[in-house]
């Protein structure tokens, strides 16, 4: 019936995982944000900046699908750690889970962000950008980086896990639209000063589109190397379904859809096609 | 300033807000929560010509985010409809829709005729779609049967005539389409989707008629998209209907271009639904700067024709 | 890979089968048969993923063992690479998904040198979805697909929307969705399966027609065309406005139409719509599919096809049957 | 006179294998519920899970203003019921149906096959209140799922029991248990209340005229609304008047208390 011919293939190490993970703690820590640490010690062990997690939010079927959550830090024990706001049906179900409860979860998925060893680097949070640049924060000041983060918000309320931030030992800037906190104006102005004077080996950026936009355009103007990682509703969050796309243009300019489960979340700025 | 919620849904028919009850979902004042007046219109039970029985038990069965039903639109019949439900109907202070159910062209009009002569009806809307007479294909889903009954029902009245279509067909538009030509005044859709369900112990159906219409928020979608298709295709009033369970759901069709919207299978499941829905159009109007509802009514489709 | 406070989760409450998923399961339970036979095709167990959600397998490796299934489905292909909709593609309803991807693929020669070799180690039968702007591109498809070593059927996607024809749907029009099973048929030795839409009048005079062209097996339901609209921005939800919705919410008017067109024709039917569970498939079985598809399920559980092949074999066992056979079509009216 | 309201969770106990007892505090459905009488129930937000569900009421105590509820966990509804604790709200349409009328004087008997019991607690409780001699016969799987004994044997002159593997009443049917008691007892009974099996209301009907009394049945439906507006539940009853000889009448709204003698079965 089928001329199959047998090849031989290594088993590739499989590193995504489907299990559920206990919650070891879950708290708010704004309006409508939350602070969740998840027991995963073999998803935090392989885990690298700028992946993400998808998590199923219900026992039931509703809500149907999963909601992807980029890893915001490593904590000790294997602790999986996610900062996310509760935007609708799922991410409640999700607010409502307490030590103890166990959810499930897959990952970790997609592409990090590409590291540098003792360089100087930028970080770039819009709002809850600095979801995926915490974690990011940590490995590269391990990596003996030295780290600028700028981390802009609404207001002082809003810029969360500032202590967490300075606790680490990155060089902590700030910017709030209503000058409540540090700069009075949009973090990329902030990032502009200091572009001006610092030469960044890399720069890495998270948060609203429009935010990312004018970053990727500094980046380019002062040719700094930039990633930003980008957030599209996922349904498998394996490449299989082909939803969760992006547009994207290559060298010549051609313009296509990426993956942004596979392909990103994490891309390279000046990949993206921020008109798109 | 409250947001003016009144629509005018047909020349000379103003509603005071664009939500009322789909056929058969409704009854006034049995669940004695809150006064009829307060909708839009109140749209009857459907009214066959002479007493139906309705289809064998179990006609009820939940699927996942659905209601399917073969319930068989049960009737006492016109004449006991006129004489006893009718003068009950007539007082509330809103718009009254008399749905009509008939299995043939003649039986929609002979229904008619014997309304005619009541005052206090707003309009009729004619339910060609149940889909549990016969072998499931209901005449309301052929073009020419459905013209032909609309225009038979158009010569037995001026009043306003509303034609409730089926989901269960490859082109919506074409369907509203014949129903303009053949003198209907709106259009309201969707009425169920065909569906089935099997009782894997007993490997029998579950429902007594074996396939039954599908409701509830599983199908709002698939009304929604028709909705949409049929408000850009036809110049007449559309009134939406399907898995509409709370205000932004309302709000979508609104949106989509419906005049004017049903509730149905979420009466069942919280009585009040209706005037939390029309409350709560009245608020997004009010948080997002509309002093009045027809500024939503198609305002999804701005810029339309651009997206190709 | 299990450590204390791990465990994999499959078993969840009211979801897919009861099995914790062990991608090295034992071989099906001793005295019950699971195998049917789909046009010529032996399938160990009636059990496929859906075309377009299962990716070209390799996605789904880690939770699917591939040699498991009753066959491979992979995603549509095209003649030439098809880049898609535009984001957003995606948007969750209650209880269903609507999506609007565009038949996104690499392309034939991608998919027969790069997707391929990976695809030929595994047993189970491979079946190839295809769909064509035009008649000549579903026949040129075919041809090429049937000197691939490895391909083992295609199945047909009549869902798209004919270019030359301003844009009607292959699959709405009973002659056209003739046409291009003819097409097929002629120019491939393969068995042909024909995925037919829900979106008709009557979804039997498709099936009819096709099965008259020369169709082995039907597939059903494809997707039911829906939409979605942001109340915030006042938008439809999808770039491309309208989309196929999919999951829990469809299964009964997808059971509807396999139990209607199992009445109609001869032919083997591959029944699919929403299956979460082994016994959503159950029913597809009852209502006269002889193997059922699972789609949406595998993207809410990456190891839903595993629990239910595992959860109809325990209902075999459960209700004394040896032979899945026995339940295709045994609904009693 | 239906209502719509909120109604808060005093308590829910486990009562045996998934059977589960859940207290509400409703005090305006406590004072209006009737004996026989139902209540549609909501406990979940989930829209996969669309409608309420139907419980007869087991207890009704207005004085304390709360109902009682009994019922077994058989699908992902009463599996949802069954995670909410005290205090959490539940979502209650009712009291809905005609509830029964009691006889003045006399006796009552009430047949109840496993949770079939439920609707009938109220029934006794009532009648025990007016006067009347209760005797109640329970059937179940096993022992442990005779629901309510120790409490109907408070409102009853007599609790028989049987089940099915034997070990009470030698697992005969209710039917014939009754015909024991009223031959050897003689009670003055008037009504006999059956639920939770068809076999056991059919087997009423000819022991009515034998023994000079009205049997009724509490049926049991799925249901949508349970306010009579969608005309999903009904039974076929008798109807001379129409060419078929019955009409098919709505268990919420016309029931669910109905003469088995004008079931069609």
């Amino acid at each position: 019936m089928s001329n199959k011919i047998k090849i031989f293939v290594q088993r590739v190490k499989v590193l995504i995982q489907n299990l559920e993970a206990e919650v070891l703690a879950s708290c708010r820590v704004g309006a409508d944000v939350y602070l969740l640490r998840l027991q995963a010690p073999t998803i935090a062990e392989i885990a690298r900046p700028g992946q993400f997690v998808h998590v199923r939010c219900s026992e039931t079927l509703d809500p149907l699908l999963r909601r992807p959550l980029s890893i915001h830090d490593i904590g000790d024990g294997g602790g999986l750690v996610f900062l996310y706001q509760v935007r609708g049906r799922g991410t409640a179900w999700l607010a409502r889970q307490q030590a103890g409860s166990r959810i499930d979860i897959l990952g970790p998925l997609g592409r990090g962000f590409t590291l540098t060893t003792n360089k100087r680097i930028a970080l770039v949070a819009g709002g809850l950008g600095i979801v995926p640049l915490l974690f990011i924060a940590r490995q590269a000041l391990e990596n003996g980086n030295q780290v600028d983060f700028f981390y802009g918000a609404r207001d002082r309320e809003r810029l969360y896990q500032r202590e967490t931030l300075q606790a680490m030992g990155v060089n902590l800037l700030l910017a709030t639209d209503d000058g409540s906190a540090g700069f009075r104006g949009p973090v990329t102005k902030l990032w502009e000063q200091y572009l001006k004077e610092r030469r960044y080996e890399r720069a890495y950026a998270c948060g609203p589109r429009e935010e990312l936009a004018e970053f990727a355009h500094l980046a380019a103007r002062y040719d700094i190397p930039a990633e930003v990682s980008l957030e599209e509703r996922m349904a498998c969050g394996l490449g299989a379904c082909r939803g969760c796309v992006t547009t994207l243009r290559d060298t010549t300019g051609n313009r296509y859809y990426e993956n942004v489960c596979t392909g990103g979340p994490v891309f390279d700025a000046a990949a993206v096609e921020w008109e798109g | 300033m409250a947001a003016d919620l009144s629509v005018e849904l047909l020349p000379g028919l103003r509603l005071k807000n664009p939500v009322m009850p789909a056929s058969g979902t409704y009854e006034c004042g049995s669940a004695n929560v809150y006064n009829p007046g307060q909708l839009g219109a109140i749209v009857t039970k459907s009214v066959a010509p002479v007493p139906w029985p309705g289809n064998a038990p179990p006609r009820l069965h939940e699927t996942t985010g659905g209601l399917l039903n073969a319930v068989g639109i049960p009737s006492e019949g016109v004449v006991a409809f006129r004489e006893k439900v009718l003068p009950t109907l007539r007082q509330y202070d809103t718009a009254l829709i008399i749905s009509v159910a008939g299995e043939t062209t003649e039986e929609f009009a002979r229904v008619i005729q014997a309304l005619e002569g009541e005052a206090g009806i707003s309009a009729y809307e004619l339910n060609f779609s149940c889909p549990n007479l016969g072998d499931g294909i209901p005449f309301g889903t052929n073009p020419d049967l459905l013209y032909q009954a609309v225009a038979r029902a158009r010569q037995e009245t001026k009043r306003p005539i509303i034609v409730k279509l089926s989901p269960n067909v490859t082109d919506i538009a074409l369907m509203a389409r014949e129903a303009q030509k053949a003198g209907a005044s709106a259009v309201a859709l969707i009425n169920t989707l065909t569906g089935m369900a099997i009782d894997v112990r007993r490997r029998r159906p579950v429902l007594g008629n074996t396939f039954g219409g599908l409701s509830g928020p599983a199908i709002k979608p698939v009304a929604l998209r028709m909705v949409w298709e049929v408000a850009g295709a036809v110049d007449l009033p559309v009134i939406g209907v399907g898995g509409i369970s709370n205000t932004s759901d309302a709000l979508e069709f609104l949106l989509a271009g419906a005049r004017a919207i049903q509730v149905g299978t979420a009466n069942f499941a919280n009585p009040l639904v209706m005037p939390q829905i029309i409350n709560g159009i009245a608020s997004y109007l009010e948080e997002n700067g509309f002093s009045k509802i027809t500024d939503i009514i198609g305002l999804a489709r701005k810029g339309e024709e651009d997206w190709g | 890979m299990e450590q204390a406070g791990n465990r994999p989760a499959v078993n969840l409450k009211g979801q897919a089968g009861g099995v914790p998923f062990n991608p090295h399961h034992q071989e099906t339970a001793p005295g019950v048969n699971l195998a049917v036979e789909i046009a010529g095709l032996r399938l160990a167990n009636p059990v496929l993923p859906a075309s377009g959600t299962f990716g070209f397998g390799a996605e789904y490796a880690p939770f699917v063992e591939l040699n498991r299934l009753g066959a491979i489905v992979v995603k549509t292909i095209t003649l030439h690479p098809t880049p898609g909709n535009p984001p957003p593609r995606l948007t969750e309803t209650y209880s269903g998904l609507l999506n609007s991807i565009g038949l996104q693929n690499p392309g034939l020669e991608v998919f027969i040198r790069e997707k391929l070799p990976y695809l030929r180690q595994f047993t189970p039968p491979l079946i190839v979805n295809i769909a064509g702007r035009t008649i000549g591109e579903y026949a040129e498809l075919a041809a090429r697909l049937s000197e691939a070593a490895g391909v083992d059927a295609l199945e047909v996607n009549i869902s798209c929307p004919n270019v030359r024809e301003g844009g009607i749907v292959f699959g709405t029009v009973p002659a056209m969705a003739a046409r291009v099973t003819a097409a097929v048929k002629g120019n491939t030795p393969l068995p042909v399966i024909v995925k037919l839409t829900p979106n008709v009048t009557d979804i039997t005079v498709v099936a009819r027609a096709v099965v008259e062209a020369g169709a082995d097996a039907l597939s059903l339901i494809n997707t039911l065309q829906g939409m979605a609209i942001d109340i915030d921005t006042r938008r439809p939800a999808l770039a491309s406005v309208v989309g196929g919705l999919s999951g829990p919410a469809v299964k009964p008017v997808a059971l509807y139409n396999v139990w209607r067109v199992a009445r109609t024709v001869k032919v083997p039917l591959i029944g699919m719509g929403g299956i979460m569970t082994a016994r959503d498939a159950i029913e597809f079985l009852l209502a006269g599919a002889t193997a059922v598809a699972v789609g949406t399920a595998s993207l809410v559980n990456p190891g839903a096809l595993m629990a239910i092949i595992a959860g109809l074999e325990d209902y075999l066992l459960d209700q004394g049957l040896a032979d899945i056979r026995d339940l295709i079509g045994a609904l009693e009216i | 006179m239906l209502m719509y309201l909120q109604g808060k969770i005093v308590t829910q106990k486990v009562v045996a294998p998934e059977y589960n007892l859940l207290v509400i505090e409703q005090p305006a459905i406590a004072k209006a519920a009737q004996p026989g009488q139902f209540v549609m129930l909501k406990a979940w937000e989930r829209r996969d899970l669309v409608l309420p569900r139907p419980f007869s009421l087991y207890r009704i105590l207005p004085r304390e203003g709360q109902i009682q509820i009994l019922y077994k966990i058989r699908g992902q509804g009463t599996a949802e019921m069954a995670r909410r604790g005290a205090g959490e709200e539940v979502e209650l349409i009712g009291p809905s149906g005609k509830g029964i009328t009691l006889p003045a004087t006399g006796a009552i008997a009430l047949l109840g096959r496993g949770i079939g019991a439920a609707p009938l607690m109220a029934i006794a409780e009532a009648a025990k209140g007016q006067g009347l001699e209760v005797y109640t016969f329970l059937s179940a799987r096993e022992r442990s799922l005779l629901l309510g004994e120790e409490d109907f044997a408070r409102y009853s002159r007599r609790v028989v029991t049987s089940t099915d593997d034997g070990q009470e009443g030698g697992g005969r049917l209710l039917t014939d248990l009754l015909v024991d008691i009223i031959e050897k007892e003689s009670p003055s009974l008037q009504r006999v209340y059956t639920c939770g099996s068809r076999r056991l209301a059919r087997g009423l009907i000819p022991l009515q005229a034998r023994y000079g009394f009205i049997a009724y049945v509490l049926l049991e439906e799925h249901m949508a609304c349970g306010t009579g507006a969608c005309k999903g539940c009904v039974c076929k009853v008798k109807d001379p008047a129409r060419p078929e000889g019955y009409s098919y009448q709505k268990v919420c709204q016309d029931g669910a208390v109905f003469p088995v003698g004008e079931v069609v079965w």
